[in-house]
């Protein structure tokens, strides 16, 4: 086994081992203490690798962008994890298989940002997906979490079988399932051309279920609003990123953008989501279904890189730009999100906008975190999320793309009015009603707040070595 | 790291400011005083710039290293048109502080902060010669300026500062498009790739996509000027607003449109400039004429001066695409001069507010009896904004009128027409504030006692009159003024011209 | 001869499929999937895969049916459904379900009885040798080159496992405690 | 001698049938079954790919779809039971508090 395989091994030990513990006595400290120290020791052999030459083995590719963004997803999953303890503790559940949860969930994810393979890729999604319907439906008593649980399962084994019948197609069109060979034969097949497109949809409907994308977008603010706040938040970040990972890798290897059909499929969802996903976003009180439209609209956006190869280029410093701008596109996302979800998870009574009426004036750091997360998820410069924007803009720009990137605009426009309303609502003067007197600020809480604020405005403000360690990295 | 300093000390000094409050309530106002005063000192060698012969191109030049990946620099330069705009931002600024130091009570800490972060940025945009840095501070400047009004302004103040952060993100983005598109179509055209604005100043991109970039800038900037279609969100702003935001806004916030088509849309886009000229210049003489009128039937004072800077800005707009050298220096005049006389009149607005409870024209009236000293200044800076020779105002709008004629007659012809509009709103002002029959506001606050309203502070008057030698001192002698920016307007106007 | 065993298999399947998703009682429409799956089952063996078609009806609709068979009986506690059972066992609801598996049985006969022998398939470009995969293939690439997803797939089994008896475990239900005396699982 | 393309006709067929009994069934339990079929319906394209190329990643693919079908209906049942534990049904419209 080489050093490649190291943090999903680390990982499954992990499992076992609280797994064993379990069996023996349930301690909930154990749990979270087992649990983090396997996310610590998985992100040290990640960090390992960053810069590492990689190699591609038949089911799995180790790139230099591969290690990396695991690191991304891990470093989301502990600032998850740092406050789980405290709010496992409010929940009136059995604690210690959340973590093993957690951790399967990460796990899949990894095999799925590192997938090379159909079935490794589907292997993957599936441990993800299937530890998701028991983290989404894990606190038994509320109803909401069950009807968010049920249709998470739905939905969830509904694009996988879409997404199964896609590859199905695709075997049967060329007899491989590795991705590499998907572009090789893509002029052999058995079967008409048609029946190629057809695959390639199956695949891609599947992923716009996993990437909550307009026509399939129905249910995401039900299952954000719906399931636990943690398990929110993981399926915001962690679900989306790895899906998306494998879906750019896919549409690059297999190049998919050669079928017109495709690109004009991609196009409309891109910028149906755009719209629509803000326009949604606009209409809502509540602060998760807030967010869960917003992250259509940001997948959105992020939709355009899929279709760069489609459009002419004017070889734009290197090729790798746009390798680069889907990097820092979702580490920015990813980071502003899970920054705003471990606010929320400091504030578990504050479930719509009006709660937040002149939260400003009673905790400043926890205002200020917030309305910087929400400039960032709105593109206010300084922000990492506005970096994020501006690389996908020059990426855009240089293919060409002004109908997306009218969207992109118009739909910014629009996302504007409902981040800027939270922060509107938090600068309010309070009318004496609102009481924060029930919210406890943890040092926990405190410093994760400091280090959201670092991440968020330090690579903002000052985004030069990070965009220069995505640079190498995308090159190598 | 002169400039640097320029920029650094209203932060820091806004922290500073922000957490002095937990000590006392009044030491933020200190703080943010000492400050602005502080920041004159980087600035203040730079005045031996009006006795020089010949200007350089640059008074002061620190490119640094920012985001090499793209190479981004932070670049800050200084030359005579950013100096005049940035003396008139500092002296605003210490305006903005005189108008606020009694009037805001609540939360003073967070309001310093985000007055000296506000005029940080606005610094920031006229130093900023790298184009990314200068979009940054473009829109970060907004934040500290949204929270000015959304915070501390009237009744209806969330609403108004919505809007304004809505309008001017809104061109933002469109300038964030086309700053891409001018900077990659540089790329292929010269094949440097350089968000630098001396490099792309030197080889101006050419073709049907530059005209299209050229809009989405000129759209970015009008907005921010305001301009006509784009105007709506200044009277809710202005009226909204606490004095100092009131007073930031019309006296530097407003300029940063004019100036971005000074320095960037001229010389960026010299052969696109030429071909909206006649649009915009319509756009402007339509401008004029409209603030004028909408000024001249309002019954909302601050609802009135805003309308009359959307006409004034008109001028700018008149100055800035008659690619002429007189009325481009016009243009830079009015800028200064209307930054000056509206900010005072916002001042004295927002002292009769303070002291009568309303702005309401048909309430005042009268008021020369009571408050003479104030009427005094009042009718002063009236007969400033209506253009009366030998002020600021007069100088600026003469040679934009002069400036433009030659190219364009009729629309300075319709623009002069709004100079006699713009008579009559300004002597309505003073008619139906100063003098005619004692409005009721005014009449029960005597009821209630004459004791609560008093005349000028010396605070308030000191401030005032300093304005009021200023104006003088442009109007009878504007030519260090004129100076100061000729060269590099000269040059902006060759490139057009070539 | 062989295509003809070929649709009357497909025909069977799509007709209990359409039965199973049209069926107002959960046993009957169980019982169509089952016979669902035995068609696709013969379809595989048509195809030459016996190894896929025995796992068909030893894990598919073995033993994933029974689960489903056991939670659905499980559900129907009490009086009431002690008289829908009675019905469930007449012959009147599920004579459909068996003729179709009496079909396939028959046709099951025929191909073993060696009067059809599944030999060709044909694409577009002609006609293939179909080329049987031996369990021995099947083990060595599954142990070999992609042994790491016997790891994953068993990782997959524990999570599933996990998720089950924790969604499933039972709680009190402090809410619905007194109504919900027939908790007798 | 079977056409590939019946194989994939017979495949789609079955397939929408499954779809149209997740999308039309309210009864979890039909919608479980409904999926099942779906899944049948791509194991059997498998199988046909598996035959027609002589390539054995298709069955491998058949056991760990028939490893997912199984993890899936051990979740799926399990909410099944917690479901009608709790609310007496199985109708999932009934379940529908979140609106917004």
């Amino acid at each position: 086994m080489s050093l490649h395989y190291l943090p999903a091994i680390v990982l499954i030990i992990t499992v076992l081992l609280s797994l064993t513990s379990l069996s023996l006595k349930r301690h909930h400290g154990i749990a979270y203490l087992i649990c983090g120290g396997g996310l610590l020791l998985t992100m040290l052999s990640l960090f390992m690798q960053i810069g590492k030459t990689g190699t591609t083995s038949e089911l799995f590719v180790f790139d230099a962008i591969t290690p990396f963004l695991s690191l991304i997803l891990l470093i989301v999953v502990s600032m998850i994890w740092v406050q789980l303890y405290q709010w496992l503790e409010a929940l009136d559940e059995r604690k210690e298989e959340y973590y093993l949860l957690l951790l399967l969930a990460t796990l899949g994810s990894l095999i799925m940002v590192a997938s090379n393979h159909f079935t490794s890729f589907f292997l993957g999604l599936e441990l993800m997906s299937l530890s998701f319907v028991g983290l989404v439906a894990y606190s038994g008593r509320e109803f909401k979490g069950q009807e968010a649980g049920v249709k998470y399962l739905i939905l969830s084994a509904v694009a996988s079988a879409l997404m199964l019948m896609g590859m199905a197609i695709l075997y049967l069109q060329y007899g491989t399932l590795s991705f590499n060979d998907l572009s090789m034969q893509g002029a052999s097949g058995t079967l008409p051309s048609w029946v190629t497109v057809t695959g390639i949809i199956f695949i891609l409907g599947g992923m716009f279920f996993k990437l909550s994308l307009v026509p399939c977008h129905l249910w995401v603010a039900d299952l954000f609003e719906g399931a636990p706040l943690a398990t929110s938040a993981l399926l915001a970040t962690l679900s989306k990123l790895a899906a998306f990972v494998v879906l750019w890798r896919i549409f690059s290897l297999g190049e998919w953008h050669t079928h017109a059909v495709i690109v004009d499929i991609v196009a409309a969802v891109a910028i149906a989501s755009m719209l629509v996903g803000n326009f949604l976003g606009l209409l809502q009180n509540n602060l998760l279904r807030l967010l869960a439209y917003s992250s259509i609209a940001h997948f959105g956006y992020l939709l355009i890189i899929l279709l760069l190869a489609a459009s002419p280029t004017t070889a734009f410093l290197t090729s790798t730009f746009s390798t680069e701008a889907v990097v820092f596109y979702l580490v920015a996302y990813l980071f502003t999100l899970v920054g705003v979800f471990s606010v929320l998870m400091q504030m578990p009574q504050i479930k719509t906008q009006q709660d937040l009426t002149g939260l400003f004036w009673h905790k400043p750091t926890l205002a200020i975190t917030l309305a910087l997360l929400m400039l960032s998820l709105a593109g206010i410069p300084l922000t990492i999320g506005f970096m994020g924007k501006f690389y996908l803009v020059m990426t855009a720009v240089n293919h060409q793309m002004w109908w997306l990137l009218s969207a992109l605009v118009i739909g910014s426009v629009i996302g504007l009015f409902y981040y800027l309303r939270v922060i509107m609502m938090m600068i309010k003067a309070p009318d004496g009603e609102s009481d924060f007197s029930g919210l406890t600020m943890t040092t926990n809480g405190q410093l994760l707040n400091y280090l959201i604020i670092f991440l968020v405005i330090g690579f903002g403000t000052f985004p030069a070595a990070f965009s220069q360690l995505i640079e190498t990295l995308s090159r190598g | 790291m002169i400039l640097l300093s320029l920029l650094l000390i209203p932060l820091i000094g806004g922290i500073v400011a922000w957490y002095s409050e937990r000590f006392n309530p009044d030491y933020p106002r200190w703080v943010a005083l000492a400050s602005l005063i502080l920041c004159w000192v980087p600035v203040l060698p730079y005045f031996s710039a009006f006795t020089l012969e010949q200007m350089p191109q640059w008074l002061v030049d620190e490119p640094m290293r920012w985001i090499p990946r793209l190479n981004i620099t932070a670049h800050l330069a200084m030359d005579g048109l950013s100096f005049l705009l940035v003396i008139l931002t500092l002296a605003m600024g210490l305006v903005a502080l005189s108008s606020a130091w009694t009037e805001i009570k609540k939360r003073t800490g967070f309001f310093y902060l985000n007055l000296l972060w506000t005029l940080a940025g606005v610094m920031g945009v006229f130093l900023a010669m790298d184009l990314f840095l200068f979009f940054v501070f473009w829109e970060v400047m907004l934040v500290p300026m949204y929270l000015l009004i959304a915070i501390w302004g009237y009744e209806n103040r969330q609403y108004a500062a919505f809007k304004f952060f809505m309008f001017t993100q809104a061109g933002g983005l469109l300038m964030l498009l086309s700053l891409a598109g001018l900077v990659i179509l540089h790329y292929q055209q010269t094949h440097i790739l350089s968000f630098d604005y001396t490099v792309l100043v030197q080889n101006p991109i050419t073709g049907d996509l530059a005209y299209w970039i050229a809009v989405g800038f000129t759209v970015a900037f009008i907005v921010k000027l305001p301009a006509l279609p784009f105007h709506s969100w200044l009277p809710d702003a202005h009226t909204q607003a606490p004095t100092a935001a009131s007073v930031i806004l019309a006296a530097v916030l407003l300029k940063t449109g004019g100036y971005g088509l000074i320095r960037f849309v001229l010389p960026l886009f010299p052969d696109a400039a030429k071909a909206i000229a006649p649009l915009m210049m319509t756009i402007a003489g339509v401008g004029v004429v409209y603030g004028a009128m909408m000024a001249f039937v309002q019954k909302d004072l601050k609802r009135l001066i805003a309308y009359s800077s959307v006409s004034h800005m008109g001028f700018v707009l008149l100055g800035c695409f008659a690619m002429n050298i007189y009325a481009l220096q016009g243009a830079v005049m009015q800028m200064l001069a209307h930054g000056i006389s509206t900010s005072a009149l916002f001042v004295l607005v927002g002292m009769i507010q303070y002291r009568f409870k309303t702005r309401d024209l048909d309430k005042l009236g009268g008021l020369w009896q009571q408050v003479p000293r104030l009427s005094a200044i009042g009718l002063f800076f009236g007969v400033a904004s209506l253009g009366m020779p030998g002020l600021g105002n007069f100088v600026a709008e003469f040679l934009v009128l002069v400036g433009s004629f030659e190219k364009y007659p009729w629309y300075t012809v319709v623009a002069a027409s709004g100079l006699i509009l713009g008579a009559i709103y300004s002597l309505i002002i003073i008619y139906k504030t100063f003098f005619g029959p004692r409005g009721d506001s005014v009449q029960t606050s005597e009821v209630k006692g004459a004791a609560e309203v008093t005349d000028t502070s010396n605070r308030e008057a000191t401030t005032l009159l300093v304005m009021v030698v200023i104006l003088v001192y442009m109007g009878v002698h504007p030519q260090p003024f004129m100076d100061m920016v000729q060269s590099n307007l000269l040059q902006t106007i060759a490139k057009g011209l070539l | 001869m062989i295509e003809v065993l070929f649709f009357i298999a497909a025909a069977v399947a799509l007709i209990s499929a359409a039965m199973t998703v049209t069926a107002h009682n959960a046993v009957h429409g169980l019982l169509y999937l089952v016979v669902t799956m035995l068609a696709i089952s013969l379809i595989f063996f048509l195809l030459g895969s016996p190894f896929a078609a025995a796992l068909q009806v030893i894990v598919y609709a073995g033993a994933i049916m029974v689960l489903f068979i056991f939670v659905t009986m499980m559900l129907h506690q009490g009086e009431k459904s002690l008289l829908e059972e009675k019905q469930l066992f007449q012959i009147s609801g599920s004579i459909g379900a068996f003729l179709l598996s009496a079909v396939l049985l028959v046709e099951l006969v025929y191909v073993l009885a060696g009067f059809a022998s599944p030999q060709l398939i044909n694409g577009s470009e002609g006609y293939f040798t179909i080329q049987t995969i031996t369990v021995k293939e099947l083990g060595i690439q599954l142990y070999g080159p992609y042994q790491l997803l016997v790891v994953i797939a068993a990782m997959m089994l524990l999570s599933a496992l996990i998720s089950a008896i924790h969604i499933a475990r039972r709680q009190k239900n402090p809410m619905q405690a007194d109504e919900e005396g027939d908790q007798t699982l | 001698m079977i056409s590939i393309h019946w194989l994939l006709f017979l495949s789609l067929a079955l397939f929408s049938i499954g779809v149209y009994g997740v999308v039309a069934r309210r009864n979890l339990l039909f919608i479980l079954l409904s999926l099942e079929i779906m899944l049948n319906a791509v194991v059997l394209l498998f199988i046909a790919g598996s035959s027609f190329h002589g390539n054995p990643d298709g069955q491998i693919m058949y056991l760990l779809i028939l490893t997912l079908a199984a993890s899936e209906v051990a979740v799926g049942l399990g909410l099944v039971i917690h479901m009608y534990r709790q609310h007496h049904t199985l109708d999932v419209d009934k379940l529908s508090q979140l609106r917004g």
